[in-house]
């Protein structure tokens, strides 16, 4: 390590400004990650992302594996909403190796999709409200998760990286009287929604702290190359599940949920409002899946000695913090060649991240982090 | 004797009552988040933990003398507070004495952590001495009403005035505003949400305590247990009536803290000047009210 | 452990290693204690091993299944375990997952800020052999090397109920007094400190005087220095060196006016 | 499949352009390094392909050149547009493309970091993920993951007794 020149503070210049550093090691910090602010008073006028600790390269370690082996591989990428990473990856080998996914596997994947946003979505009220200090909403939203959790365990076999999403269809089918439990829980979801209502959306406290907080105007939005709800939220209705559709989203029904405020509360009423629509998709799903049979998955060589032919593809998915690209080229062989993960937060985790703290205060750090739902694992990657 | 004996006395039976006070508040949080919640003996098993930790890092003597003085103010102000069976200093002090003594404490925390160099826990600090600043008002207009109406500072003559005249006397029924104005300033002494801002930890990771470890943070917890009692007491005496016998002054207290702690799960916390325009504007409106009522009598 | 010899140097005789013989509190052992002393110290135990703060720092992937452990459905505070926020506060560090070299240096400087007696525990696979990321140039392998570990827990991800699971295991230890790893790391710092520095380089340092600290509390053991620790004598190096290198250029140093 | 004809009359304005159709919604278009921001500018100005999706960089080792492919979707057309340019392997250096979407900062950061290359006019070209890093950047092919942390680390010999009593009847996993 080469030995920087530090300089002396006695030296400086006295200045009225001073650095804090949110994290790595912080609470209000979403995962693991840093953001340096420096301060006049508790006004920021300058913030600097800090990533990289989360940093495992996997574009590096997908290369050295093979192409079902990173099916493993990819669920890691964003933790708390893995099922989008593994759409994505499918997807794009999907694309290059020309594979068509049977109507059951696409309504499936549907499903784990749109449970994977209310997950997520579920977690970020928690992680949200923790950061004003009205700690019962996470409380009560991580426990709701849970249950949907459960059912991803009994459909997948794991919590969290279920790798069941793979090219060419699902891993296996659906068991024997989930839809039932899925419909029981949705049912049970819609009789504590009022409940996060009353205790986050209504309170008197949480509207005034999260009100203007972190606003930015659509022109600025578009701009800033911002996607996912964040986008929604300041009235640009875009939602790549519309726009540039794949799997059944063409067949489904849903709205796309704007507001007009671009501030945190307006965020927060955006992910509300996707949870009640990720509810509505899931029983079209379930209505579905009852109807469609067949194949879950279609004919694949030895995954062992499966070369996918050369070519490149650039698969883009509606996850639930934005939009998810994955590029992959492919040489022919059994790996492939080069993988770029767009992570869904690697515009409003970094660059929008420190344009909206500017001029924001030390206490609204964290909320404004977690309004926009960064998740620093897949800007790390 | 017998004071040496209730100086020693009256701040262990503080502490242990604020031990039961701490257990409730975490219980009731709990309860509201919907899980079982810490044991019985959690609070002394955090307490003694801590202090028996067995390396420590102290941030230099001012950092020491801050300990001694949170704890001191605390034990002291116990031996003042009109409790029933003992003597104490209730009589040769009074109400003012009381209210200075509480205030040392803050004092004290504020000068150790400025020896900590950390700035989450300067920024805690200077929040919190705003946030003081915030609730002493209403606090000291619901205390001048009340010296008003009792026509007397003494906190022993306080109680026997309300005790005498039954419930009728006490300065709820006989002050409402005041005594409204007053639980809301009492809330923002507890230091609990929507008033914390000042040990926040999303933002500044729990600001004067962050550099507090083992012992350090030990005494904080013991302070905590001092805390939640004295200001109980402190309310119980002037509008409550004080205690007639020891169950009762307890369930009292264990109400006023009840009732803080169950109300604080469903607020975040408002931000600093919000903090001090919300007590400037309610509960200090509410008693300049109450304070009015009292004069025109 | 492993039997094979490090490529740097070798490790020390087992017996002075955690679980070892020979464990125990430092300086009147189990022995020579007083009964008074004894009770006092199993009365610590009992009170150590059931009010755990878990330091809230979400170093890897694993951070997901914390908040499910602490919150509503598993509730860690029925026995005594909730999170804190500072090192200094806490007890124990939980290491969710892997350690990118850069999580490593904050694990590290956090590590050394606590106050002893303090845990690690290693959760998930990738803290035991690198796990999933067994060939990633950017995450650490084996925890144990470079701080003390007490217990792993293995799988990726673990179950809220398997870290349950560890945590109760660990309540056992300390109960029963077993759980001192982080004495070794006193013994043998010059152990840790070459794995620090093999990954860091010559000029890693960390602001805490691990040698003055072990002198000081009676954990100092022959391990402690060596050819390792002679590298920070001659870099005299401090923490604000650590903490520029790496904050480069654009470095905001300014000054509070006093 | 076929190039919309909006997008076509717009592409024949620039030389050595070729474009062809690849998959739903998707256009691939191959473009002469010189020619990429005018062409960036262009679909951007006159057909509203504002939205900069991602800029993806693969190391063509053999061919010792790198290619960048800017991912660009119009919320008018509804159309991804892969624009592919090839630049040399050394010494590395192109333009930033940040005047014309902001976005590119990031990607270009992260290429700069990942791979090495330059991006002339970039707002910043400083290290974000790995700081703490001082071999060569490691996406580039020439830099082989396994051998290195096999160089750098050290791992549990992880042998029980149950395998031990299995080598010594001559089986095991190791070949």
């Amino acid at each position: 390590m080469t030995t920087p020149q530090v300089p002396d503070p006695a030296t400086l210049a006295p200045s009225e400004e001073y650095d804090l550093y949110f994290g790595p090691n912080h609470p209000g910090i979403e995962g693991n990650y840093s953001v340096r602010v420096r301060l006049k008073g508790d006004v920021i006028c300058q913030a600097v992302a800090d990533g990289g600790y989360l940093h495992r390269g996997f574009e590096k370690i997908m290369e050295d594996r093979l192409w079902v082996q990173n099916i493993a591989l990819v669920p890691r990428i964003c933790v708390p909403d893995p099922v989008p990473m593994e759409e994505s990856y499918a997807r794009a080998v999907e694309m290059i190796g020309g594979l068509e996914v049977p109507l059951r596997a696409q309504w499936i994947r549907v499903l784990m999709l749109e449970l994977s946003r209310i997950c997520a979505h579920l977690f970020t009220f928690g992680g949200n409200a923790a950061t004003i200090g009205l700690y019962t909403n996470m409380f009560w939203g991580v426990t709701m998760r849970d249950l949907f959790l459960d059912i991803f365990e009994e459909i997948t076999g794991a919590r969290i990286y279920h790798i069941y999403i793979t090219p060419g269809g699902v891993r296996r089918d659906l068991p024997e009287g989930v839809l039932e439990r899925i419909e029981a829980l949705l049912v049970e979801l819609e009789e504590r929604m009022p409940q996060f209502e009353d205790l986050f959306f209504n309170n008197a406290v949480v509207i005034d702290r999260a009100t203007g907080t972190g606003r930015m105007s659509a022109e600025e939005a578009l701009a800033w190359g911002v996607t996912g709800p964040n986008l929604r939220a300041t009235g640009v209705a875009s939602d790549v599940r519309r726009d540039d559709p794949y799997l059944v989203y063409p067949q489904v029904d849903f709205d796309i949920v704007t507001e007009t405020g671009g501030d945190a509360l307006a965020r927060m009423m955006v992910r509300k409002g996707e949870v009640v629509q990720a509810v509505k998709i899931v029983r079209q799903a379930i209505a579905a899946l009852r109807k469609v049979g067949g194949p879950v998955r279609c004919e694949l060589p030895n995954p062992l000695a499966w070369d996918l032919p050369a070519g490149d593809a650039y698969a883009r998915t509606e996850s639930s913090k934005g939009e998810l690209g994955f590029y992959i080229v492919s040489n022919g062989g059994p790996r492939p060649y080069r993988v770029h993960v767009r992570g869904a937060s690697s515009m409003h985790a970094v660059q929008v991240l420190e344009k909206l703290l500017v001029g924001s205060r030390i206490e609204d750090v964290a909320q404004i982090m977690f309004s926009l739902d960064a998740c620093p694992p897949e800007v790390d990657r | 004797m017998r004071l040496l004996a209730d100086i020693v006395l009256m701040p262990l039976i503080a502490f242990i009552t604020g031990l039961f006070l701490v257990l409730m508040y975490r219980r009731v949080r709990a309860k509201i988040e919907r899980r079982v919640g810490p044991p019985f003996f959690q609070p002394v098993y955090d307490i003694v933990k801590l202090f028996a930790k067995k390396t420590q890092i102290s941030h230099g003597v001012m950092h020491d003398l801050s300990i001694v003085l949170l704890l001191g103010g605390y034990i002291t102000a116990e031996i003042f507070l009109p409790v029933p069976g003992f003597k104490g200093l209730a009589e040769e002090g009074d109400l003012l004495t009381l209210i200075y003594i509480m205030m040392v404490p803050m004092l004290g925390l504020a000068l150790g952590v400025g020896s900590c160099a950390n700035p989450n826990g300067s920024i805690g600090i200077s929040r919190a001495l705003t946030a003081m600043l915030a609730y002493d008002v209403p606090l000291a207009v619901a205390i001048i009403g009340a010296t008003m109406t009792y026509g007397t500072t003494n906190l022993v003559e306080i109680v026997r005035i309300q005790q005498e005249g039954g419930m009728a006397t006490w300065g709820i029924a006989t002050m409402p505003l005041l005594a409204i104005g007053g639980y809301l300033a009492v809330h923002g002494m507890f230091g609990k949400e929507p008033f914390e801002i000042y040990i926040a930890p999303a933002e500044i990771a729990t600001g004067p305590m962050v550099e507090m470890s083992g012992k350090y943070m030990g005494a904080l917890f013991i302070m905590q247990c001092f805390q939640l009692y004295t200001i109980g007491v402190l309310y119980v005496t002037l509008f409550l009536g004080g205690g007639e016998n020891w169950p009762l002054f307890l369930i009292k207290v264990a109400a006023v803290v009840f009732i803080s702690v169950a109300v604080t799960n469903v607020y975040g916390r408002y931000r600093t000047d919000k903090v001090v325009r919300w007590m400037w504007k309610w509960p200090t409106g509410i008693a300049l009210l109450g304070l009015a009522l009292v004069m025109a009598k | 452990m492993t039997d094979k010899p490090l490529k740097s140097h070798v490790r020390p005789p087992q017996d002075t290693m955690p679980g070892g013989a020979g464990q125990g509190c430092p300086a009147p052992d189990a022995q020579t204690r007083s009964i008074w002393r004894r009770i006092m110290d199993d009365f610590a135990d009992h009170c150590r091993a059931r009010s755990l703060f878990v330091l809230h720092y979400c170093t890897g992937c694993g951070a997901i299944e914390l908040p499910p452990t602490i919150t509503s459905r598993f509730d860690m505070e029925r026995v005594g375990i909730t999170p804190m926020v500072t090192p200094r506060q806490a007890d124990i560090l939980l290491i969710t997952g892997y350690l990118s070299l850069k999580t490593l240096k904050r694990v590290i400087l956090s590590y050394e800020q606590m106050q002893g007696p303090k845990y690690v525990l290693g959760f998930g696979s990738c803290t035991i052999n690198g796990g999933m990321y067994w060939n990633s140039y950017a995450t650490m392998k084996r925890l144990d090397q470079y701080i003390p570990t007490d217990l792993f827990i293995a799988g990726c991800m673990p179950r809220p109920e398997a870290v349950q699971q560890v945590l109760l295991k660990l309540i056992e230890d300390i109960d029963a007094g077993r759980a001192n790893a982080w004495q070794d790391y006193y013994r043998n710092y010059d152990f840790y400190l070459g794995n620090q520095q093999r990954l860091f380089g010559a000029g890693w340092n960390t602001p805490t005087d691990v040698i003055g600290e072990a002198r000081h509390y009676g954990y100092y053991g022959p391990g402690t220095e060596g050819e390792h620790t002679r590298l920070l004598a001659e870099g005299g190096g401090s923490a604000a060196r650590l903490a520029h290198a790496e904050y480069p250029s654009t470095a905001l140093t300014g000054r509070i006016k006093s | 499949m076929s190039i919309p004809a909006r997008l076509n009359e717009v592409l024949n304005e620039l030389p050595a352009i070729q474009a062809r159709p690849a998959g739903a919604r998707r256009v691939r278009v191959d473009v002469a390094p010189q020619g990429l921001p005018a062409l960036l500018e262009l679909l951007k100005g006159r057909l509203g392909f504002i939205h900069l999706s991602a800029i993806s960089c693969v190391d063509w080792i053999e061919d010792g050149q790198f290619e960048l492919v800017y991912h660009v979707w119009s919320h008018e057309m509804k159309l991804l547009v892969s624009c592919h340019v090839r630049i040399a392997r050394e010494p590395g250096v192109y333009v930033s493309v940040h005047d014309i979407h902001e976005p590119a900062g990031f990607f270009e950061r992260d290429i700069h970091e990942m791979f090495g290359v330059h991006f002339d006019g970039a707002p910043s070209m400083e290290k974000f993920i790995l700081t703490s890093w001082e071999g060569p950047p490691p996406m580039r092919k020439d830099f082989n993951t396994r051998k290195h942390v096999e160089e750098t680390f050290e791992w549990v010999d992880y042998r029980p007794d149950w395998l031990k009593d299995i080598e010594r009847k001559g089986g095991g996993i190791e070949s």
